[in-house]
Order: structure tokens, then sequence, then C-alpha cells
């Protein structure tokens, strides 16, 4: 078994977790750890060899002879762009752990690093029951900490909520993908070996397994219609949290999609085109409208991060190198953002008394730093050009008519699906405006006493509006990365 | 390189700004302005031919497809619109450094103005749509940027949003149409597209929807009705700002938009008609609605509108010629002169507002010529311009261009001459009741010309304002008015003649020596209600709907489907907790009972 | 003339008398009683069974006598234990009687 | 031969009878009793006189006596008092009927079922030596696994009686 | 060494325990406990690194294979937990029974499990109906009075009554089911067993008849639906050591034995589909009706109880969908069986800490467990984890497998069934972790004392050690799969 660079990082969130378990100090130990695995991460993106295709930093332990199941790490370019965004996340996530908490640190600082880390691991896995494995590591961490740090009066119910839903969700994914392995008759949970194995599968066999997969992903990442577990989730957990579940553990899903449906199942995404695409369709224009309708600020972006993920969608249903190229982008570009206005959102929490968009107004006068870099946020949200989500958009919209118009010169079902789907950007900009222009602008007075963000906690918002503005102006430094 | 330069050089300067110079506005400021004169000159330099190309940038790559910046360094057009951009833009720094002297956000201010520059020179050199996307999406941002400049201001805050909200909406068509084209003819470049299309004409229907998508950026960008609604209001942000973005040079990239792709309005003559009609009617609703307004701005705001319309409605009678060489120059004409002598009003304008201590409404004015004479007489110039005073103003020759093409379409024809007299109305209104009369307030009686740093800008201005319409001056920028009029020349010469004498004439005995405004006509002043329509509409297919997908979502999805289905789960589960009865007898009969189910179901199982 | 089934009809209505008695009856004991009477039904048909299928030898299959034998000891114990419980649930509280004894349900 | 088994059956399954009807729990104890005697005497027509006989010895003799002792110490007359629930008690007959359906069912299409009684090849006295030889060859270990049986059930027995100061007044269910 | 030497030494062992119980009046009855948990490891440790016992089985009815080695081992194991439990337990006991030690039955309590031991793991190595069924009763048997064992307490009275009875009733089903066998194929011995039905000409009827009333006794062991109405109510009353003792030890004895009996049925062609479709049945009744009744439970034991039986479910959905010429089935069982030991063990000894240390079964008496003791309740948390089935736990292997069987046999209605039953298995069991960390102690004063709860080193030793256990056969079953 090698030892590579990517077992370090899959394994430090998780062993420090262990270290704060056994009596460590847990505030300091999971910063180190974030500033580390950062660190880690960042030599991953600049060692990573962007002519190889294949997984490289591979390194495989077998902890099962018969179905083979090894802890095998090993990342391609889909696989680095995640590890580096659930790096970039969680260095900014540790740091967003406040100094005191009501209850236990370590609890608080074992879920951060468990969520983390259970991400990291999902998507440097080579492995299908790691790659499942370790996104269930967040299942609990999550229950916890909503239940005992989160905010509002509904907390239990939206734990609850989240837990069983994300609990079905992943089982009806288990089935799927025990399906899919044992029709590809590969008796081996390698993924590569099973995409391998697993072509040209029985059409109807695609049709179930993609159904089940769908469900199971979608549920994940929020699809409509199972997506009512998200935004009162994202709203009521605490900051770190909600940064690292919709920032990058919500990816899982998409990540999964991209890559096991796309290459394994494609007459299963043509089986269920059209389900998809009203699916996707909720969640850009059904839930664009419910957002709007929001009346705090917290679950605004909540829904709004449900929104987006319909765009993810509607760039992997051309099933095209465009809309592949724009969809990991999005993922990349949706997770910093979102996480960027969670711990936004998550200082302004500390500062003003209600999160109601309503009752707030004026908070620019006093904290110009967060309204700035808030005003950032929400611009990098709606898809403005410079930010990387506009480039991830532009790349899904243009994929979809990629091909051409359809037989006879009309346009296609994704082609309709996708106008309708761009009227999701003026009404992001709807809601998202709003929501800043009351919260930040205007003449009404801030509460006494608010202040700025301060100083020392200033450098985890700037790391990942430069993130986002790096990958905005310059795609090239993510899309080199695919193959 | 040098496109590049120019390009480039006020993002430096943003980015600067932005990152480290937040604290000190006199060297943001001037840093600013440096990168403003060096985009003058390099566009000056390019004009004169030292442009060379320059290698395409692959901006964002997907195996064997591309989005690439690529500048147009060697395009007549790209290089006219570039120098009318960079001139007004560096008077606007000018004039800003005095007018913006002591406002407390100068530094975001300039970085702002530094970010414009840098988005309307990408949309000038854009040679794909792709990248004039992008820009295009980026002036609007720094239009919602500067227009919000005074964010503390809820009427600010509130005509930023609004300016933001509706370009998406016209964003929205424009991104559709993109795509439209590019699954029409599989690529994104201008100069493709056109190549494409003329090798393997598409079928007429898409081609009408594509460009008509199309053309909605440009009815957003340029505020064209039914999109016009957010102009007047971006008249919240400081008066230099209106004179460049929404004056001189944003406005009108719209207009550049459709020039820049008149190949598709030719290829689509029904989507031109469409185009011409849109324009006319915007001209001369916007010139109605202009002849009630009290603020000096919204008056020229409306005036702009006006104008606008015009330039579009040269645009769609592109269709009707079909074949010419120079298509689409006549709208091109106009913008660029409109761009000197609107901005010259505009920034006229803020003296005067600078000189009344913020003061806007021209009933509080009067008597201004004697105070401030190098700004009336500057004023005087532009609003000759504006009204087509014949011969001697730019104005003129550009709107008989127009006037020529329209010939051909009487309905467009009388409309254009009406708002030509309209035109002549409200300006004369406007002038008379500023500079004439006596003061109405103490501020307007205080009023005296500004320093040089906002007057030297004026005088600038003023001069291609009279000069720019005559064809060696705009020849010069390669530009190249058709002449459809032929024989009709003085026929229209006539008419747009006989329109300025009589809304000048009107206007003077109207207006001269009046303390308020004369006559009433709340339908033009209240801008034929079409926001207060428009706030309906927005209440009833936005808010309305999203309320009921709130609702639906809380309903159906949350409560029906997912608390339903864990009730269901949680009833079954009741139910089957309560079998077991706690009785032992109870539960050896449910065992003997199980049995023989048990039983019964194996027996079945037998064949 | 005697079949088999006679002997395994006579077992099981033994058999099901026991089971209508543990159905029937609220006295621990009693019921206890009829438990009794369903194991020694088995028995019966054990027996039968050995009786009626020969070995190769032409004798019953002693083995079967010897598993009733041992069911029955272990009835026996069951029997010892069984009411040791019934004894000590009476002195705590002072009832064989089944409905009394549902503290615990659902 | 015939009769002696019509007999033997009618006594054992109408006494059986009685143990269900029997609302008092000595006078069941004591169809038991006879019950099992009519059991004996079936065991003894199918040649397992030994069987028969410790069915008398061992459940007519110490077990029941062990039960009458049990109804004696704790004096029950509790279930004379109260109510019969019909409805529980059809239900019971019911599904005892159905039950007997079944067993009939089955014995329609068992085939072994319907042989008659064949003749021994051997003493048919031998049963007792043969029961013991098997007893203490193939099964010893069986024996002994019985004989732990009974080990445990006497301790159990010793420990669930011990006697001991009242309980605590206040027990938790 | 003969092959059932181990039960031997195991019947000593609780022989000399008995002698000097009798002849130690005074002092201490935890010696005993320790003396029988160290006593079974070093059977346990002979067992694992002793020599094999030569031959194959002794007179053909003692089966030595490496199932039969790992469940005897699962019973040792299981049994040596059971007494360190009780240790902890025997304040709770004594209250109920005298408060003077020798007078308790202290000393019997721990004595009894080793006796079941030896019956449990005679069941192990149990190849014809004869021992299976004496073997089964010497466990029974020993059951009964274990549970019954906390004479003053009401609820342990009726729970053993309840199960005497209802006990009682499946043994005679049993019995009954054994005479058919005989009387259908004519033999004892599983094999013959099989040679029998392939014999049978004519109605399989008679033969189902047989494997039905076999089925009910040994679906009684292992709490299967509609056999498990004793399963809530006894686990609820009876000592919770007990409660663990029958949970683990006496299921995995049940389902080794059922394996064993159901192979010739599910050999033969007469009997095979129709078994395999009431199993199919009977395991989707078990997975809907223990995990959907366990959703409202409030007390601990109870819910645990409830998991018991949706456990079996799962493991019926193993047995019910069989894959051809392949062993997947045991292999699945057994393995679930190991990680169920270690989780259930986890949750139990926890729970008897709770429960003796003031609290309650109570799921409000979890309440605040994370800060009255945060190794109890971090403990607790796996071990739900691992019964909920999250992955990295020893109890998502076993339901894995189990899916990978309901696939692989395409039993596809039953997989979804499963499904739904983890899911709502997540519910459950997260509510007992929604009290210890939620949850503050003091708001739950009737139920627990709130005090922080003080454990001794071997019980923190015996928790970590399965902690760590859960955890190590969620990452690395390779390791469970290599013992047998």
């Amino acid at each position: 078994m090698d030892i590579t660079l990517l077992h370090f990082i899959v394994c430090l969130p998780l062993v420090t977790a262990v270290a704060i378990l056994c009596g460590g100090p847990a505030r300091q130990l999971a910063r180190g750890a974030g500033v580390f695995n950062a660190l880690l991460g960042g030599a991953l993106f600049y060692y990573f060899d962007r002519e190889d295709p294949g997984f490289q930093f591979a390194g495989s332990f077998e902890v099962l002879a018969s179905p083979s199941i090894s802890f095998a790490v090993g990342v391609d370019g889909l696989g680095a762009v995640l590890v580096l965004l659930s790096v970039i996340v969680m260095l900014c996530a540790v740091w967003q752990i406040p100094r005191k908490v009501e209850g236990r640190m370590d609890l608080y600082c074992v879920s951060v690093l468990l969520i983390g880390g259970g991400a990291i691991g999902a998507f440097a896995t080579t492995d299908l029951f790691f790659f499942y494995a370790f996104h269930e590591l967040a299942l609990i961490p999550t229950f916890l900490m909503i239940g005992i740090f989160g905010h509002g009066p509904d907390r239990s119910t939206v734990a609850w909520r989240i837990t069983i839903y994300l609990g079905v969700g992943s089982l009806v994914l288990l089935a799927g993908l025990l399906w899919l392995v044992h029709a590809s008759g590969a008796e081996s949970f390698d993924i590569p070996t099973l995409i391998e194995a697993g072509q040209n599968l029985d059409a109807e066999v695609q049709k179930w397994i993609f159904l089940l997969l769908l469900i199971g992903f979608g549920t994940l990442v929020s699809l409509f219609p199972f997506h009512s577990w998200a935004a009162p989730a994202y709203a009521a957990a605490p900051t770190p949290v909600s940064m690292l579940h919709a920032g990058v553990l919500k990816k899982f899903g998409l990540y999964g999609l991209l890559r096991l449906a796309v290459p394994m199942l494609p007459e299963g995404f043509a089986a269920w085109e059209t389900l998809i695409l009203v699916l996707l369709l909720g969640n850009v224009i059904f839930i664009g409208f419910v957002t709007i309708s929001q009346r705090y600020l917290d679950r605004l972006l909540g829904y709004s991060s449900v929104m987006h993920m319909g765009y993810a969608f509607l760039g992997m249903m051309a099933l095209n190198e465009v809309g592949y190229n724009g969809v990991v982008l999005m993922l990349f570009a949706h997770g910093l953002s979102i996480a960027l206005l969670f711990a936004l959102c998550g200082h302004l929490r500390e500062r003003v008394p209600t999160m109601e968009i309503r009752e707030l107004g004026g908070v620019a006068k006093a904290a110009p730093f967060l309204a700035v870099v808030f005003g950032m946020g929400a611009f990098a949200s709606i898809g403005l050009p410079g930010f990387a989500n506009f480039a991830a958009e532009v790349m899904i919209f243009l994929s979809a008519f990629k091909g051409g118009l359809g037989d006879g010169g009309g346009l296609t079902a994704l082609q309709i699906t996708c106008i309708i789907a761009v009227w999701g950007v003026v009404i992001s900009a709807v809601y998202m405006l709003r929501a800043y222009r009351n919260v930040f602008q205007g003449e009404r007075e801030p509460e006494e006493g608010t202040t700025d963000v301060a100083h020392e906690s200033r450098w985890p918002l700037v790391l990942l509006v430069v993130a986002l503005l790096a990958a905005g102006l310059f795609p090239n430094l993510i899309l080199n990365l695919l193959p | 390189m040098l496109a590049f330069i120019t390009l480039l050089s006020p993002l430096i300067a943003a980015a600067v700004i932005v990152v480290g110079l937040l604290r000190a506005p006199g060297a943001a400021s001037k840093l600013s302005v440096l990168s403003a004169i060096i985009g003058f000159v390099c566009s000056l330099l390019m004009l004169l031919g030292m442009g060379g190309s320059v290698e395409p940038f692959v901006w964002a790559k997907a195996g064997s497809f591309s989005l690439t910046i690529g500048l147009l360094s060697d395009d007549y057009l790209a290089q006219g619109m570039l120098f009318i951009v960079t001139f007004v833009g560096l008077l606007v720094h000018l004039f800003s450094l005095g007018y913006m002297k002591d406002d407390p956000g100068k530094a975001r201010y300039f970085a702002g103005l530094s970010l414009f520059m840098f988005s309307m020179t990408g949309i000038v050199l854009a040679d794909n749509f792709a990248m004039m996307f992008i820009f295009w999406e980026l002036v609007g941002v720094s239009s919602y940027l500067l227009i919000g400049h005074w964010y503390k201001k809820d009427s600010a805050a509130d005509a930023a949003n609004k300016a933001f909200m509706v370009n998406r909406i016209g964003d929205f068509g424009y991104l559709v149409g993109i795509l439209l084209l590019f699954a029409i003819t599989g690529s994104l470049g201008f100069e493709e597209i056109r190549n494409a299309i003329e090798t393997n004409p598409p079928a007429q229907g898409m081609m009408i929807a594509a460009t008509l998508c199309i053309f909605c950026g440009a009815v957003g960008k340029s505020a064209q009705f039914p999109l016009h609604v957010w102009l007047p209001d971006a008249m919240e942000g400081p008066t230099p700002v209106s004179a460049l973005i929404h004056a001189a040079t944003m406005v009108a990239a719209g207009v550049y938009m459709m020039v820049r792709v008149i190949f598709l309005v030719e290829a689509a003559p029904i989507a031109g008609e469409v185009i011409a009609y849109v324009g006319g009617i915007t001209a001369l609703l916007a010139a109605l609605m202009a002849t009630q307004q009290d603020d000096i701005k919204k008056v020229l705001a409306y005036s702009t509108l006006s104008q606008l319309g015009y330039m579009v409605m040269a645009v769609g009678l592109v269709a009707k010629h079909p074949g010419s060489e120079y298509a689409g120059q006549a709208a091109f004409f106009h913008l660029y002169t409109h761009a000197f002598f609107k901005a010259l009003l505009f920034l006229g304008s803020g003296a005067i507002i600078y000189a009344c201590h913020h003061e806007q409404n021209i009933w509080k004015m009067g008597g201004l010529f004697r105070r401030m004479p190098k700004v009336s007489i500057t004023f005087a110039i532009g609003t000759a311009a504006l009204m087509g005073v014949p011969f001697v103003t730019a104005g003129f020759w550009s709107k008989e261009v127009i006037l020529g093409e329209a010939y051909d379409t009487p309905v467009l024809f009388w409309i254009g001459v009406g708002t030509a007299a309209l035109t002549a109305f409200y300006m004369t209104r406007l002038f008379v009741v500023v500079f004439f009369g006596e003061s109405r307030s103490d501020h307007a009686s205080h009023a005296k010309d500004p320093g040089p740093i906002m007057t030297i800008p004026l005088l600038v201005l003023a001069v291609p304002s009279v000069i720019a319409g005559f064809g060696f001056v705009a020849g010069l920028l390669h530009i190249h008015p058709p002449h459809h009029a032929g024989d009709h020349a003085p026929f229209i010469i006539g008419a747009s003649l006989g329109a300025l004498t009589l809304g000048a004439a009107l206007g003077f005995f109207l207006y001269s020596g009046k303390k308020k405004e004369p006559i009433g006509f709340p339908l033009f002043r209240d801008k034929f209600y079409l926001d207060e329509i428009y706030i309906g509409m927005v209440r009833v297919c936005q808010d309305a709907v999203a309320y009921l997908a709130k609702a639906v979502d809380q309903i159906v999805v949350d409560s029906l489907a997912v608390l339903g289905t864990a009730r269901i789960t949680r009833g079954l589960g009741n139910l089957f907790r309560f079998s077991q009865v706690g009785n032992l007898q109870g539960y050896a009969f449910l065992f003997g009972g199980g049995v023989l189910v048990v039983m019964i179901l194996l027996f079945s199982f037998v064949r | 003339m005697l079949t088999l089934n006679h002997f395994l009809l006579a077992s099981g209505l033994l058999f099901s008398i026991g089971l209508a008695g543990v159905l029937l009856r609220r006295n621990i004991i009693v019921i206890f009683m009829c438990l009794e009477m369903m194991l020694s039904a088995a028995n019966l048909s054990l027996v039968a069974f050995a009786r009626f299928n020969l070995t190769e030898a032409g004798m019953p299959d002693y083995n079967a006598q010897v598993l009733v034998f041992f069911i029955i000891t272990v009835a026996a114990a069951e029997v010892a234990v069984g009411l040791a419980i019934i004894v000590a649930l009476f002195k705590a509280r002072e009832t064989v009687h089944v409905n009394d004894l549902t503290s615990m349900k659902f | 031969m015939t009769l002696a088994f019509y007999i033997a059956a009618a006594v054992m399954l109408l006494a059986g009878i009685g143990v269900v009807v029997n609302r008092n729990p000595v006078s069941a104890a004591f169809c038991l009793v006879v019950s099992f005697i009519g059991l004996a005497a079936l065991f003894i027509s199918l040649n397992a006189y030994f069987i028969g006989i410790i069915q008398i010895l061992v459940y007519a003799g110490a077990v029941m006596v062990l039960f009458l002792f049990i109804i004696m110490l704790l004096d029950i007359k509790a279930e004379t008092k109260r109510k019969i629930n019909y409805y529980s008690a059809g239900g019971a007959f019911a599904l005892v009927a159905l039950f007997v359906a079944q067993i009939t069912a089955v014995l329609d299409v068992f085939e072994t079922g319907k042989k008659e009684m064949p003749e021994l090849a051997g003493d048919k006295g031998s049963d007792v030596a043969a029961v013991g030889e098997l007893l203490f060859t193939d099964f010893i270990f069986h024996l002994q696994i019985v004989g732990v049986l009974l080990l445990v059930a006497t301790v159990g027995v010793i420990v669930l009686s011990k006697r001991d100061a009242p309980p605590d007044p206040a027990p938790d269910q | 060494m003969p092959a059932y030497g181990l039960e031997i030494t195991v019947v000593c062992l609780g022989l000399v325990l008995l002698l000097i119980d009798a002849f130690r009046e005074k002092g201490s009855k935890t010696v005993i406990a320790a003396m029988g948990a160290i006593g079974l490891a070093l059977v346990l440790v002979f067992l694992m690194f002793g020599s094999a016992p030569t031959g194959e089985t002794y007179w053909g009815i003692y089966e030595w294979d490496n199932w039969a080695k790992f469940y005897k081992g699962l019973a040792l194991a299981a049994t040596i937990l059971v007494l360190l439990m009780s240790v902890d337990y025997a304040a709770v006991f004594k209250r109920y029974t005298n408060s003077d030690e020798s007078k308790s039955g202290l000393g019997e309590h721990y004595i009894l499990p080793v006796f079941a031991c030896a019956g449990l793991m005679w069941m192990a190595s149990a190849r014809d109906l004869i021992t299976i069924f004496i073997s089964l009763e010497t466990v029974t048997i020993t059951f009964y009075v274990m549970v019954a064992f906390m004479r003053h307490n009401v609820g342990s009275l009726e729970a053993g009554v309840k199960y005497l009875i209802l006990g009682a009733l499946s043994t005679g089903f049993l019995v009954f089911g054994i005479t058919w066998t005989f009387g259908v194929t004519g033999a004892f011995h599983l094999d013959a067993i099989g040679e029998g039905l392939s014999r049978i000409e004519g109605s399989a009827v008679p033969a189902l008849f047989a494997l039905v009333l076999l089925l009910v006794g040994l679906g009684f062991k292992i709490a299967a639906v509609p056999f498990h109405f004793w399963v809530p109510d006894v686990y609820q009353g009876a000592p919770a050591p007990v409660t663990a003792f029958l949970s683990v030890g006496s299921k995995a004895a049940g389902f080794i034995i059922l394996l064993r009996v159901l192979e010739p049925f599910l050999q033969s062609d007469l009997t095979r589909e129709a078994a395999l479709t009431l199993l199919a049945i009977l395991a989707a009744a078990t997975l809907l009706i223990g995990n959907l009744a366990a959703i409202p439970q409030t007390n601990v034991k109870r819910l645990l109880a409830y998991s018991s039986i949706s456990h079996a479910g799962f493991l019926l959905v193993a047995i019910a969908a069989p894959v051809e010429g392949n062993p997947d089935a045991w292999r699945t069982v057994t393995f679930y069986l190991g990680a169920y030991l270690a989780m259930t063990m986890l949750c139990f000894s926890i729970l008897c800490l709770v429960r003796a240390h003031g609290g309650s079964d109570e799921m409000i008496g979890f309440s605040g467990l994370a800060e009255r003791n945060g190794l109890l309740a971090f403990g607790m948390l796996i071990g739900l984890a691992s019964l909920a089935g999250l992955p990295l736990t020893a109890g998502f292997f076993g339901k894995f497998f189990v899916f990978s069987l309901a696939i692989q046999s395409q039993l596809y209605w039953l997989l979804a069934i499963a499904v739904l039953g983890a899911a709502a298995g997540f519910y459950y069991y997260f509510k007992v972790a929604k009290s210890m960390y939620w949850e503050k102690a003091d708001e739950a004063a009737e139920f627990t004392t709130g005090q922080t709860i003080e454990i001794s080193f071997a019980t923190r030793l015996v928790i970590l050690g399965l902690v760590v256990a859960t955890i190590f056969f969620g990452v690395a079953p390779g390791v469970l799969f290599s013992w047998f």
C-alpha cells in the first residue's frame, strides 16, 4: 500500500477528531487541522498532473476480499476539484467555531471535523463503499449539532427532518448502488473496475437503477421535491455546519451522479429525461419563487442553495463536455459562495437581534466590511461575471445548445427547459438583491452597538472571496484539472 | 496590445483602489483618472491605426470547446465607439474630481467608475457573444454600484435595485438569444455567426426569435419601452454617472450591440420591423413624459430615452433597406453625436445642481443665465444640439439621417417628426425655466460658475456637440451615415424645421416668466402610470406567485408528502404497537393465529 | 381397521384441546396444565409414527421413544420451574389470573 | 384392539375437554390425570410399554401431584368469580376449529398415515431394554445435558423460592 | 481433546462456581462473576487458539465446523459480557430481591448464565432434532429462571410468566414439529431428514406442515413475527443483563439452529420454493412490525426489544434470499450476528449502568447522559449508530450484505421493505441519542439523579473495547469473516 498525500488529507480531520475525543485542546486542534489540510490541498492542486486523466495519488488497502472492498484513495480531475473545495471550505468553517459554546466544545469541534472529513473522504476515495460510508459520517454530527447548538425554536424538528430525510435518501441510494454493483457483475467496489465492468448494462436495468440513484442522490442534493430538509436545516444549524453542509456535503449527490451514473447509465438518463427536466425546473423556478417569499435571511440563503442545484442537474443532462465542465465548476463555485454567505450570515446573526429581513436595515453603516463581502457573496450567488458561478452557469446553459437544434429545426426538450431555467437568473437577482437592499442598505439605523467583523475573523471570508474571484476570472484554473 | 491596455488599465485601477486605497480617496481618484487618460490615449492611437491585432485569450475551456476573450482592435465600429467611450469617460472623470470632492465615498465612487470603464471597454471590444455578455453583465454591476452610491438613501438603493432587475429581465432575453444563435450556428463569434447565416440561411422563424431575443438585451440596457422604467430612477446616482453611464455610453451599448450584429436584423426583416416600432414608441412616449417633469435630471433622462428610441428605430429600419453597405450607421451616427451633447447637458446640469447645493427642481432655479454664464452657454449649445437646430449642431445631422431612413414608413416618420417637436418643446421649457426669469430659491440666487475642473469638460464637450455632425468629423471615426433621403431631403428638413419651430415657440411662450407649472397633465407627469402598472404586475406575477409557491411547498410538499409519510409511518407503528396488548392470553391467541396464518399461507404456495 | 391416522388424529385433537385450554382459561396454573397436554399429544404422535414406520429390523425406531423420554423429563423440569415462578408471582401479586398481568404493554 | 383404541382415545379427549371446561382448578387437574391415563393406554396399545408406564408414574403421578400441591397451597378460586368473555372465547374456538381443520387436511393428504399397524418382527416387550440401551449408549451425551438441565431447574426453583423480608414497598415495574 | 470438551468444561466451571457459592457464605459475590468471566474467557481463548477436535462429529450428532466454532465463540463472548454487566447491575438486582448478597441469590444469578452458555454452545453444534430439542430446552429453562429472577419486582415476574407460558407454547409446537418431521422423513438427523425429504412422493403438505411447526418453535426463539409477542414485554421486564443475553445469545443460537434445520428443507425441491416464499413474507412482516412499532416507544429497553425484532427481520431477509451454490446466507447471518453482539451488548451495558446509577429504563432517564458521563453517551451513540446501520460501524455491514443478498436474488419488494425498516430505524435510535445529547439532566429529575456517573476501570475498558470492536468491524469486516 502506498501512502500518498491524499491519505493525509483524508485522515487528518478524522485523526484530529479522535485526538479531541481523547481530550486534546479542541478548538486549537480543529483549527490546526483545517490549516494543515488546506496546505495539503494546495499541494495536491499544485502537484496534480493535468495531463493524466486517470486517478492520481492513488493507494489502496483491502478490508474485505469478497466482494472486494478496499480503503482506496485517488483523485481524478473531478475528485481533485471537490477535494480542493472541501479543504478550503473546511478551513473557513473551522475558523467560524466560536470561542465559547453553550455545551461541550469538544463535541462541537469533533462534529465539524467529522462532517468536513467525511466530505473529503467521500470525494477522495475510489471505493464505492467508502464513498458511501464517508458521506454518512456526517449524519450523526449534523443531528447533534443542530439539536444542541442550533438556532431557532424549531431546531429539533429541523434536526429530525434532515436526519431522517438524508437517512432515507442514503438508504435508497445504498440499494441503488448495490444493485449497480450487482448488475455490473464486478464483484468489486472499486469504482474504476466497476465502471469498466458495467458498460452496456441492460437498458431496463439501467432505468431502474438510475431511478434509485436519482432519488437517493437527488435527496442528498435536495432535488425537488426532496428538498424540504435543506433550507430549514441550514438556517437552524450552527454556522460551520451550514457552511460545510451546504457548501461541500451537498455536492456529494451530484458528484455521485457524475461519477457513476454518467459513465454507466446513459440509457437511464435517457429514460428519465423528462422527469429530471421537470424536477430541475421545480428546483430552479418553483423553489426560486419559494425563495422570493422567504422572510428570514438564513432560510432565504438555504432555499437559494436548493435552487441553484437545479442548474447543476441541467448541466448534467446535456451529457457533453461543456456541461460536465460547467457542472463541476458550478459545484466548486456554489460551494464557495454559499459557504461564504452562510459564514456572513453567522456573523450577522451575532450582531443583529433577528434574521427577519423586514426588521433589518442599514447594517452597512455599522458594518461596512460585512456589507461589502456579503455583497460579493450575493453577486457571486446570482451569477455575476468575475465570480466563478457566472462561468459555470454560462457553460451549463451553453451545453444544452451545444448539439445544435433538435430534429426538424425545433428546440429539444432540454433546450426548452434550459430557456425556462434561464429565468432563474432573474429570480435569483430578485430575492438576493431585495434581501441585500433591505438588510444592508437604506435609511433605517442599525441596532445600537452593532460592530463590524473583527479583524482576525476576516481572512477566511477574504479567502473565500479570493477563491471565487480566482476561479471566476480564470475558470481554467479549475477546468484544467478536468480531462 | 493597445486594446489590452485600454481594457485592463481601468480594471487594475479599480482593483488597486478596492484592495488598498479605500482609505486614501485622493490617491484613488488620481489613479482612476490616470487610467482614464491611458485609455483615452490608447483609443486615440488605435483610431490612428496603431492597434495591431491581439491574440485571443482562452478564458474557459471544456474539452474541444472554449470561451475566448478576443479583442476587436482593428474594427472601425469598435474604434469609433471606443473613442467615444474613453473621451466622454475621461471628461466625466475630470468633472467628478470636482463634483465628488467632498463625498465620503469618493474612493468607492472612483473604483466604480473605473470598473465601469473596464466593462464598457470590454463590450466595445468584444468579438463574440460570450465575451460581450460577460461585460454586458459587468456594466450592469457597475451601474448598480454607481446608482446605489448613496446607498444610505432609500431612494438610491431602490433605484439601483430597480435598474439591476429590469436589466436582468432584458439579459434573460439576451442570453436566450445568444443560446438560440449558438444552437443555430454552432458558434458564438460575431464573424462566425455572420458567415454561418450567410452561407446557410436558417429557418426564418428561428431567426426572428433569436434576433428579437438578442434585441431584448438592447431593450433592457438601452431602456426601451417597455423596460425603460429604470432609467429615470437611475438619476438617483451622482450626476457625472448619469452623464457617463445613463446618457452617453452604457445606455448606448444596446444600440452599439445591435449595430454590431446588424446582419441579424437584415436576416430577419420582421424582427427589424418590430424593433423599429419599439424604438418609435419609446421615442414618442419618452418625449411626452419629458414635457411634464420638474427634476432637471429627469427631463434629461426622458430625453435620453427618447433619443435612444430614435437610434433603435434606425436599427430596425435597416431591414427596410436591405443590402446597404452602411447598415446601422444611421443609428451609430446618432449615438455618436448624442453622446457628446447629452454628456454635455448632464455635466451642465451637474454643474447647476452643484452650484445650487444639490437642488434639482427646475422650479426652484431660474435666472441662472447671469450668474453662471459659462455653464449657461455650454448648456445652450447642448440644448440646441438636442433640439436639432439646423446646420450648426451635430444633433441636426444625425436626426435628419434617421428621419430619412424612416421616410418610407410614414407612421415612423411622423412619430419621428412629432418627437422632434416635443423635444424642442420640453428643452425650451427647461432652458427657459432654469436660466431665465427670477431666481426662485436662495440657493439659486447665490449660484455661480464652478471651478475650471468642472467647466473645462463642459467647454471641451461643447466643441463636438457642434462639429461632430459634419461629415468630415464623423469620417475621422469611420462613420459613414447613409443618405436614403435623396430627393426627399428638402421635405424632411422642412418637416423637422417646422417641428423645431413649433415646439420651441410653444415652449417659450408657455413658460417664459412663469413661476410654476402653468399646465398640468398628470398622465405625462406620472409617466403613463407605467411604474404603478409594473408594480402591480410584479405583485401579481411575482410576489403572489411566490407566495403561492411557498404555500404549495409548505402544504403539499412539506405537510402532505413529507409529514404525511411520517404520520402514516407513525400511525402504522402505533397500530402494530397496540397489537401488543399486554395480556398473556391475547398473545397466545395472536400466536396461535400467527401459526394458522403461516400454515395457510404455506399450504397456499403448494400447487 | 386402525391406521396411523387414527392415532395422529387423536393426538392432533388432544393438541388442539390443549391449545384451546391455553386460549380459554384465565388461571395460569390451568394454562400450564394445558401446555403439558399439548406436549403429551406430541408424544403420542411420536410413538405412533415410530410404531407404524418400522425400521429395517422390523422394530419401532426406539430413538423416538428416547425422545419421548426426554420430552417428559424436560416437561417435568419445566413444570418445576414454572410452578416456582408462579408461586413467586403469587407471593408478590396475590394472583394467578392472566388478566392481572398487564403492567407492560404496547 | 380397535375398540380399545376408541375407548382410550375417548377417555383421553373427553378428560382433556374436562380440563378446559372445568372452572375449578382441582377438578381440572384430576381430569388431566384421567386424560393422561387414557394416553398411557394408547401408548401401551402402541407397544410402548415403557413410555406408558412413565407417563403414569411421572406425569399422572409426580407432576400432577405437584400441580395439585401448588393449587392447594395457593388456594386459588379466583377464576370462578370472573365472567367469561364470550368474544374472546368465540375467537379461541374459531381458531382451534381452524387448526383442527388444518390438521385433518394434512392427514387427508398424508399417504403414510393411511397404512395399518404392522406386526413387530421381534419381541414386543423388549422396548424397555432397547430404550435403556439407547439411553446409555447413543444418547449418553443427551442424558448428560438433561442432567445439567435438571440441575439448572433445581437451582432455579431454590432461588426463586427463597424466603426473605417483605419486599420493597415501592416496586418499580 | 474430545469435541464436546468445551461444553463439559463450561458445565464444570458452573459446578465449581456453584460449590464456591454454596460454601462461601460471606463476602462479595462479585468474585464469582469474575471467576466465571475469567473461566469462560479461558475457554474462549482455547476455542480460538486451541487444537481443534479431531473427527467430524461425535456419534454423528455433534457438528464441529467453522460455524459451530464461531457460534460457540459468540455464546462465550455474550456470556462473559453478561456476567460483567450483571456485576454493574447488582445494585438494582439486590433492590428487588434481598439486600443481603447471599440471600439475594446473586451468586446463582452469576452462575446460571454459565449453564445457559453451555446450552448455547451445544445448540451451535447440534445436528439432530433430539439434540436441538434438549439443548434448546436447557437454555430456555435457564432463561425462565433468569427472567423471573428479581422476585420482588412485578415486572420481572410478569415477564417471567409471559415468557414461561409462551415459551412452553412454542416448545409444544416445536415438539409437534419434530414429531411430524420424524413422521414424514423417518429421521431425526438433519442429513437423514434431507434424504427422507427426497424420498417423499405425493403431497408436500405434510412436510410443510412439519416445517411450519418447526418454524414456529424456532421463530419464537429468534423473535420473528408473528411469534414475537413475548419479546417486548419480556425484554422490558427482565433484568437488563438477562435481556441482553436473551437478545444476543438466545437469538444467535436460534439462528444457527434455524439455518441448520432449514438446510434440508431448502435443498429439497419439494419444499424449497414454498419455504422461501414463506420466509420472505415472514421477513417482511418482521421488518415492518419490528421497525414501525418501535417508533413510538419511550422505554429504551422496550425499544431495544422492538429493535431486536427488526434485526431478526433483516436476518430473515438473508435467509429468504438464497443464492445458488453460495453460502452467502450463512456468511451474512453469521456476520450480522457477530456485529449484533458487539453493538447490542454495548447498548445494554450502558443501559445497565444508567439504570444502576439511579436512572431508569425510560428514555427520559437518559437525559443529559452526555454531561453525566461522556464515555457512556458516546458508547451508546456508537451502539445506536451501529444498530441503525450507519456506515463505518459493524451494523452497517450486516445490512449491507443483507441488501446485497436481496438484490442478488431479485427480491426487490423485500428490499424495499428492508429499506423502509432501516429508515424507520434512524428515527427511533436517534431518539435515544437526542435524549442523551440534547436534553438536560435536570429537566428529568424524576427519572435520573442527574449526578455524574462514576464507572470502574474494568467497565470503562469493556465499553471502550466494545466501541472499538463495533467500529473496527465496520471498517474491516474481513477480520470478522476470517473467523468463520
